[in-house]
């Protein structure tokens, strides 16, 4: 065989390759891709349920949802929660840091800046330290339920070690402070935007 | 879909093509490392490896075909040195040397045959047909090839004795092993 | 008869040195530090002094054990001795007795005897031990204790003292502080600059003399010091590992503090706290895992003094220097490799030196 | 004079009182004289004389036998027992030609050449040969021929000579009293040989511990403004003549290199007296000045011995042991070679036999190395003993090579240190031993190949020249054959 | 040159094991097994993988040519990585919220390519795909164990969250070994994973000398 | 330009490819018996590994995102990679055959080193830009091979040592490396302020 025909030969091989693997993955992709998006919903969908009581709703939450600027100029999605056309709460996604890096959590907000839930959905923190902050691994989230920026007072929103009201994990103060500002952010965001957030269309 | 697939062709083709073209232009001649292994052996030409000369030996050396052990001239330290180039763990201590050795010929015996200094790849012998041959004994490398033509069985392989000057110490604590 | 004069090359004299005796001299620089924060923390830190240094002593019988190796003619060479003093006086004075157990079993058999035991270890053996207590129970090993001297009427009754160490009735954390190190960590955290943080913390003479909260060895800089300068003295180590350690630590601590007072403590905070003077003369020294040469000891001092800074200063442990001397521990070898006394007669690269000009 | 500061060494117990302050005795005729043929670094000499001569004292034995080697005189006169195998001074025990002289005790002089006139109007070329005649090798451990080292002036451009009174060895007085007793015959030794090696400058060197020593020769040096005596320090191995060399004038000898790259010429004391004797009475190396010491002897003492006593009549001299040796040293503790009994002779290069108890030798078990660094720290040729004999122990020799295994002189400082006692200068020699071996048998494998490859092509030309032949001869057959075949054809046609 | 069916699954359990003996794989290893139940899901989905990736480029080897090889062993390994990352998304969501950080890694994952390398390239396409099945369940045990040392010690638990991959039938595998909080945490820690395979390596080698087979002392890659 | 200081310093040390992020550990097991085959092994991962992060960056950015071809990514970014390794070796074994020799399998390896799949696809995820995505692969790849270096020292050193039978070769390999991981700790929580 010359030199050139095995230089085509390669190209041949590995071009046909891709040709057939090419077609199978794409057409898994096919296949899947509208189970995909779906799931992607559904999975949406149930994170924002955690925080915004079942009963508060009934539009779809996925599909209500605008987008504000935050104080970082950064774009946050807020899904809002509507019961007869009614605004009965805001559900977003907040990002404190922690010791393992970011920690995303989503919460929900009613209409008079209490809070409906918060839920971590994505963290890094320590296994047996810091991801006590999992409501599978402890109820210590869910005692963020009803607390306002008020209640307690602005400088109360804090770790005790700090002088504040919430209980840090012991040995683990650096997560349990992250998050305690982030909900604080969190709330401020709400109170700042709160007329954009409120407003029907 | 199409998309998909076409630029996967596509990009498949291309490196097709780069690598066909590389490996036609980065071909490598030869074998490198024959070469190597080729400066590592003695070089006697002695045959005892069961190769034709220390270069077939080197191309069986490379090919994996022949333990690191092959050289009885050579010894435990070109064992050590192929061993080590071709990064194969050998058992070295099986290799033990027996010890150099050279080939002694006793005058008595000996008839002049020349069958010895025919056989030996060094040219260790003196002496011309039919008188009495002695062994150059720098030159030889004990192979014994001598030793194994000799029909009077005039030829004996001598350990080469240590002298003063090249007696050294022997590793510390080895004497406990014993 | 033969074999029985010749089994062996010259020299036929020896210098009146051993293992033993380097050992037991280190051992003998600690014992003034040791009594003073015996007598400092009170009877449980003496409880976990003891238990550490038995464990370490335990499991080095059985690792010798265990390989068929002397027991007892090993075991007197006091190395293993020396680990568990060591490491106890890298632990807070009232950790509980497993901490000291688990530490022992971390030092003498994962550190030491896996990798064939004395002078065979790559990292340090306590400090591995402490590392690996300090990454697996933060809680308990930042649990430093204020002072609580014996016979003093803060001083533990014995039954009190049994209960800290074996039980859990006593509720330590009414009575923790935090290391020095730690608070001004913590108090950085939460924006409170270095320049008012150390306002809280006791004044460097009572830091140099030793009364305050930290681990049962590192409090009195002054005892540590005084031993260190008898090992000094008595040529067991030598200057250029504490002095470049130490030097280094003060070099950054002093120019960054000057470049920005509230974020950086400066120089001498940083060799007053957080064991800088245990470290400096008896961990970073020890011989096994660090290089042989001078020039290797100089390197490797300056490293673990830059290494103990960085981490203090921007990493997440408060305390830097055993996490320094282990990243040092592993550099070891290749400074071996790198910095070897130029040979007589040749280049540093080896070459043979060129003969001068004729005068 | 200003000295130089010298890296490493150590300060062992030197124990030099034990015989400093013995006069040199000499020693009674024993009733066998041992004078192995080879009592120098070279070529063994090759006997003169058989069993059953006669000979004087000071009469040729052997002669010295290619460049480097030297030879063996009489020390007295008698009859020759034997020339056999005998056991060498030598931790190997293995034997050596030795020519066995009795004694007939009339201890008389055969014919001497005429010493020279005036020696600093003779040739350098004439001393030399004197020298060489002698029979002169290096006395202070090396024993390399003088004769040779005094030539060195041909090639290089000599500034001075050091004359080694360090005697840095522990236990040796040997060179202490030489020094003390005949300072005068040193110093002229000292400026014969710098006459023949055309050095203008002497420098003797000598460790500051040796007072009297140094006293002794300043004073026979005064009358001579080209001698200096200077004291070192106390650090051994300053004995070492690069060393020596570096503590006097500063300069570092080059590796693989000697001293008189530098300009200087390095000789110990002893050799400086027997060149005295050589060239003002025409006197052959016949004796030498052996310490005896150590616990075990009953009393140490200087001895002037003639060579080939056996070290059993020598210490039996000294009044026999008084308690079983652990160790019995030909030279001295640092850097001597045990020995594996009392039944070898003394040769050229015994400067003592030393018995030491096991107190004094201080051996205990090994233990791990634990890194402690002395080894580095206090190795004069900065080398790192601890890694060389890691790799030693794994039989990785070529490692310890790269460390510079082969620049160890063996001084014996790093073992001396070692809190762990490992036997670190043994497990050089080991290293050394078989690196040369394998030198060696690199060498004779390259020899062989040559002679493989003449071969080869030797049997190839004639395979050549045979076939050539062949193709020749039946050519000339084929041109044979149709010459005789054409006639046919023609005769067909 | 087959090799015998039993020989294949010797070697692919235990002689001859992915991570015991070649020390391949080793990311998943130390990456996977904070727990007994990650170290089981990797394991079952690179195992998936190997098993097919084996058999197809076993049926294929007849049209690759040396040059391109590596680039076509991959393209395929990779095509079936992405096969069961779509799938799972779809049709098995549940499972794959628990796998899928872990999928796209089996690509890369060197155990694959070896196999595809040393045995699918040179044999028929039944032996090659049970070398693929056996060395992916070997080395889903190899997971698993070390997962379960790591869990134990750290967390003091037990395949704990195995109902989420096995489904609500096998949370009885969960269990609590050490009472709450006593974790030596560093056990889940990267530490602890170098630590558990040091450890298991030599338990291995104590296991083979005990049954008289030869030691290996180093890994597959010293040849 | 602080950023990319801290960008660098977290790639290689803090996030440490090896001992943090668990990739590449099979040749980091495989080529560090020695220091200067480790320092080779360094080099060629060094450069496949840039090479790929910027290869990988160009695909995603006028390729994979325009089109939405997201979940070709994985597919895309091996087949490139594969082919860049392949290319390496023919260089290499052309240039340098003894080094060849030295690298062995570990050339065609390194397209499997999971480190130079996955810091492109990390440098996907965070979105680095051309610029970053250079740094944070050339970076990773020197914490990489920084760790080989070092590892491979510990290990001639523990050549020599007299280990347990047990622990002899790979095991005391891990062992070691879990103490460096345990001492590389140290780094986490490195963070500008
Ligand atoms: C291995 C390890 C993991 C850690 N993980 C976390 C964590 O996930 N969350 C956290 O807040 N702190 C974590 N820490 C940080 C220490 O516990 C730190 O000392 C503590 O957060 C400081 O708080 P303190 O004031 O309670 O001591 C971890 C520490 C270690 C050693
Ligand atoms: C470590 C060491 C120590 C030495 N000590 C002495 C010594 O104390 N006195 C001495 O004359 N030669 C000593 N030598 C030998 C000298 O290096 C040198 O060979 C000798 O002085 C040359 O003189 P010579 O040829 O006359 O013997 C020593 C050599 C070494 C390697
Ligand atoms: C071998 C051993 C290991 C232990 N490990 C831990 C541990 O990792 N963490 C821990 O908090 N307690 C440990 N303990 C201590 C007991 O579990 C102790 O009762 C427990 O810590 C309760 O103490 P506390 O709740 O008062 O802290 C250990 C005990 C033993 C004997
Ligand atoms: C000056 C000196 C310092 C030492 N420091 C330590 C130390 O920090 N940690 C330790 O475990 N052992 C230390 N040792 C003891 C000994 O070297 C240690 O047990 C070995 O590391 C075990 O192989 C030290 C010994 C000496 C002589
Ligand atoms: S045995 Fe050795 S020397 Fe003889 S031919 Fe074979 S390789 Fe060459
Ligand atoms: S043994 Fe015989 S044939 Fe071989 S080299 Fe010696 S003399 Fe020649
Ligand atoms: S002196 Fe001995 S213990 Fe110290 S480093 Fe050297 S060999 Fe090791
Ligand atoms: S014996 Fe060799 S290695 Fe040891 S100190 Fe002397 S010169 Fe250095
Ligand atoms: S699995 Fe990551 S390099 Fe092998």
């Amino acid at each position: 065989m010359s030199a050139r025909t095995m230089t085509l030969t390669h190209a041949m091989v590995l071009g046909s390759f891709c040709l057939g693997f090419g077609i199978l993955v794409a057409a898994t992709d096919h296949f899947t891709h509208d189970e995909i998006a779906l799931r992607a919903i559904d999975d949406l969908q149930n994170s924002l349920t955690q925080v915004i009581p079942p009963g508060l709703y009934d539009n779809n939450l996925v599909k209500d949802a605008v987008t504000v600027k935050n104080d970082e100029g950064k774009d946050v999605t807020v899904y809002r929660a509507l019961k007869g056309g009614q605004l009965t709460g805001v559900a977003y996604e907040i990002v404190g840091s922690g010791y393992g890096g970011e920690i995303h959590l989503i919460m929900g907000v009613t209409p008079e800046g209490k809070i409906l839930g918060v839920r971590a959905t994505e963290f890094k923190e320590t296994p047996g330290l810091g991801d006590r902050i999992d409501a599978a691994k402890s109820n210590w989230i869910t005692k963020f339920t009803g607390l306002s920026l008020g209640d307690p007072p602005a400088d109360k929103w804090k770790v005790k070690k700090d002088g504040g009201v919430f209980d840090q994990f012991s040995g683990a103060t650096i997560t349990p402070r992250g998050v305690v500002a982030a909900i604080r952010r969190g709330l401020e965001f709400f109170a700042a935007h709160k007329a954009q957030l409120v407003e029907t269309h | 879909m199409l998309l998909a697939v076409g630029s996967l062709v596509a990009m498949g083709a291309t490196l097709g093509t780069v690598l066909g073209i590389a490996s036609r232009y980065l071909a490598v001649e030869g074998n490198p490392l024959e070469a190597e292994l080729l400066a590592l052996l003695p070089g006697a030409q002695c045959g005892q490896c069961g190769f034709v000369g220390c270069g077939q030996a080197a191309a069986a050396l490379a090919r994996g075909e022949a333990p690191v052990t092959l050289c009885p001239p050579g010894g435990k330290a070109v064992a050590e040195k192929l061993s080590k180039k071709l990064g194969v763990k050998a058992d070295l201590s099986e290799h033990e040397d027996k010890g150099p050795q050279y080939a002694f010929v006793q005058e008595d015996l000996c008839i002049g045959c020349l069958r010895c200094a025919n056989e030996c790849s060094t040219d260790a012998f003196i002496g011309a047909p039919k008188q009495v041959h002695t062994v150059i004994r720098e030159n030889c490398h004990g192979c014994a090839k001598c030793f194994k033509v000799c029909p009077t069985e005039a030829i004996k392989m001598c350990a080469v004795p240590v002298t003063l000057g090249e007696w050294h110490w022997e590793k510390p604590g080895s004497h406990e092993l014993h | 008869m033969t074999l029985a004069y010749t089994d062996k090359s010259a020299p036929f004299t020896h210098a009146p040195t051993s293992v033993q005796k380097t050992m037991t001299t280190v051992i003998l620089a600690l014992v003034p530090a040791t009594l003073f924060d015996a007598w400092l923390f009170g009877w449980p830190a003496i409880f976990m002094f003891l238990i550490t240094v038995g464990s370490c002593v335990v499991a080095e019988a059985l690792c010798l054990q265990a390989q068929d190796k002397p027991v007892g003619a090993t075991l007197s060479d006091g190395s293993a001795v020396l680990t568990g003093w060591l490491l106890a006086m890298s632990l807070p004075p009232w950790a509980p007795w497993w901490i000291g157990v688990i530490g022992s079993v971390f030092a003498i058999v994962l550190a030491k005897h896996l990798f064939g035991g004395l002078g065979q270890n790559v990292f340090n053996p306590a400090m591995v031990a402490r590392v690996a207590l300090l990454v697996s129970f933060p809680v308990k090993m930042t649990a430093w204790v204020t002072p609580h001297p014996l016979f003093s009427d803060k001083g533990l009754s014995f039954a009190d003292s049994l209960a800290i160490t074996f039980g859990h009735a006593f509720n330590v954390d009414t009575m923790t502080a935090a290391s020095a190190l730690g608070y001004v960590k913590t108090e950085l955290s939460r924006g409170v600059p270095v320049t008012e943080s150390v306002q809280n913390l006791p004044d460097l003479m009572d830091m140099a003399i030793g009364l305050h909260a930290g681990s049962f060895g590192e409090t009195s800089a002054i005892l540590i010091l005084a031993g260190g300068l008898v090992l000094l003295a008595r040529k067991i180590i030598s200057w250029h590992t504490p002095v470049a350690l130490m030097g280094t630590l003060f070099v950054m601590g002093t120019v960054f503090h000057l470049i920005n007072p509230d974020r950086f403590a400066d120089g001498t905070f940083h060799l007053m706290s957080g064991a800088t003077f245990l470290g400096a003369f008896f961990i970073a020294t020890d011989y096994v895992t660090s290089p042989v040469s001078k020039q290797g000891q100089i390197v490797y001092g300056v490293g673990c003094g830059l290494l103990a800074w960085i981490i203090r200063t921007f990493a997440g442990y408060p305390e830097g220097m055993a996490f320094a001397v282990l990243l040092m521990n592993a550099l070891t070898p290749i400074i071996d490799h790198n910095c070897r006394p130029r040979a007589f007669g040749r280049t540093r690269k080896g070459e043979p030196l060129e003969v001068k000009g004729e005068k | 004079m200003k000295i130089f500061p010298v890296r490493g060494g150590i300060h062992p117990d030197y124990r030099k009182e034990l015989t400093s302050e013995k006069a040199i005795v000499p020693m009674p005729l024993p009733r066998k004289l041992y004078l192995p043929l080879q009592q120098h670094i070279g070529a063994p000499a090759e006997p003169v004389v058989k069993s059953g001569d006669m000979v004087k004292k000071g009469q040729l034995l052997a002669r010295a036998q290619g460049a480097v080697s030297a030879s063996t005189h009489a020390p007295t006169s008698g009859r020759i027992a034997d020339v056999a195998m005998v056991t060498a001074p030598h931790p190997s025990g293995l034997p050596q030609l030795t020519i066995m002289l009795e004694p007939d005790g009339k201890d008389e002089w055969a014919e001497l050449p005429q010493p020279l006139a005036d020696p600093f109007a003779a040739s350098s070329q004439e001393i030399r040969e004197r020298v060489a005649a002698a029979g002169i090798v290096g006395l202070g451990g090396a024993t390399f021929p003088s004769a040779i080292k005094l030539n060195l002036g041909s090639q290089n451009k000599l500034e001075t000579l050091l004359i080694n009174g360090a005697e840095c060895e522990p236990y040796l007085t040997c060179d202490d009293r030489v020094m003390r007793e005949y300072a005068a015959e040193v110093i002229d030794g000292a400026r014969i040989m710098a006459h023949a090696l055309g050095t203008a400058k002497i420098v003797v060197g000598i460790e500051e511990n040796k007072p009297q020593a140094m006293a002794a020769m300043s004073q026979a040096a005064s009358a001579f403004p080209n001698i200096s005596v200077v004291g070192v320090p106390v650090q051994y191995p300053m004995g070492s003549e690069r060393h020596l060399t570096q503590a006097i004038t500063g300069l570092e000898t080059p590796a693989k290199k000697l001293t008189a790259e530098l300009g200087v010429v390095v000789h110990n004391v002893g050799t400086a007296r027997a060149v005295h004797h050589a060239i003002r009475f025409g006197r052959p190396l016949l004796s030498r000045v052996v310490t005896v010491s150590g616990g075990a002897v009953t009393e140490g003492k200087n001895i002037d011995v003639p060579l080939g006593t056996m070290v059993s009549d020598l210490v039996a001299f000294c009044g026999g042991l008084k308690e079983p040796p652990r160790r019995i040293v030909n030279g001295g503790p640092m850097m001597g070679q045990p020995l594996p009994s009392l039944e070898v002779p003394v040769v050229k290069g015994t400067s003592g036999i030393l018995a030491l108890t096991a107190d004094e030798v201080n051996e205990r078990d090994t233990q791990p190395c634990i890194r402690c660094g002395s080894c580095v720290t206090i190795c004069p040729c900065g080398l790192v003993p601890v890694e060389m004999a890691a790799f030693i122990r794994k039989d990785n020799l070529d490692g310890a090579a790269k460390l510079g295994v082969m620049d160890c002189f063996s001084c014996g400082s790093c073992s001396y240190v070692c809190p762990s006692h490992i036997p670190l200068v043994h497990f050089f020699n080991y290293a050394k031993g078989r690196l040369n071996e394998a030198e060696r048998d690199k060498r004779k494998l390259e020899r062989i190949k040559t002679l493989a490859e003449t071969r080869t092509t030797r049997l190839e030309q004639q395979a050549q020249a045979k076939k050539a032949a062949a193709a020749a001869a039946a050519a000339a057959r084929k041109a044979a054959a149709a010459a005789s075949e054409n006639p046919d054809n023609k005769a067909s046609v | 040159m087959a090799t015998s069916y039993k020989q294949i699954v010797r070697d692919g359990l235990w002689d001859n094991n992915g991570v015991l003996a070649q020390m391949l794989g080793m990311c998943p290893t130390m990456a996977m097994t904070t727990s007994a139940t990650n170290g089981l899901g990797m394991g079952l989905a690179t195992a998936f993988v190997m098993a097919t990736s084996n058999l197809l480029i076993a049926a294929l080897r007849g049209y690759i040519t040396q040059e391109v090889r590596i680039p076509v062993y991959i393209l395929i390994i990779a095509a079936m990585v992405t096969l069961v990352d779509l799938s799972l998304n779809a049709w098995m969501h549940e499972l794959y919220k628990v796998l899928g950080l872990f999928i796209p890694l089996i690509v890369s994952n060197c155990l694959p390519l070896g196999r595809a390398e040393v045995f699918a390239a040179k044999e028929p396409a039944i032996p090659a795909f049970l070398d693929g099945l056996f060395m992916g369940i070997g080395f889903t045990g190899a997971l698993t164990v070390i997962g379960a040392m790591r869990e134990i010690v750290g967390s003091g638990t037990l395949f704990a969250d195995a109902h989420l991959l096995l489904g609500p039938a096998f949370k009885f595998l969960e269990l609590r070994i050490l009472p709450a909080d006593t974790g030596v945490l560093v056990a889940v820690l990267p530490p602890g994973g170098f630590l558990a395979l040091g450890l298991l390596l030599a338990v291995k080698r104590m296991l083979d000398i005990r049954a008289g087979k030869p030691i290996a002392m180093a890994g597959a890659h010293s040849v | 330009m602080q950023e990319f200081i801290l960008l660098m310093i977290g790639a290689a040390l803090v996030n440490n490819v090896v001992l943090v992020r668990f990739l590449g550990l099979c040749s980091f097991m495989g080529v560090t018996t020695k220091i200067d085959t480790a320092v080779g092994m360094g080099m060629a991962t060094t450069f496949v590994m840039t090479v790929s992060s910027i290869l990988a960056w160009a695909i995603e950015v006028f390729l994979l995102a325009p089109f939405g071809l997201g979940y070709l990514r994985t597919i895309t970014f091996i087949l490139v990679i594969a082919a860049v390794v392949q290319f390496t070796e023919m260089v290499i074994r052309k240039v340098s055959p003894s080094l060849f020799q030295t690298l062995g399998i570990y050339l065609p390896l390194i397209t499997t080193n999971c480190a130079v799949l996955g810091i492109p696809l990390l440098n996907v995820q965070s979105k680095h830009n051309f610029i970053e995505s250079m740094l944070y692969g050339f970076a990773s790849a020197f914490g990489y091979s920084l760790i080989l270096v070092i590892f491979a020292g510990l290990r001639e050193r523990i050549a020599l040592n007299e280990v347990p039978r047990l622990f002899g070769g790979p095991p005391i390999g891990f062992v070691t490396a879990s103490l460096l991981a345990l001492a590389f700790m140290g780094f986490s929580g490195i963070s500008a302020n």
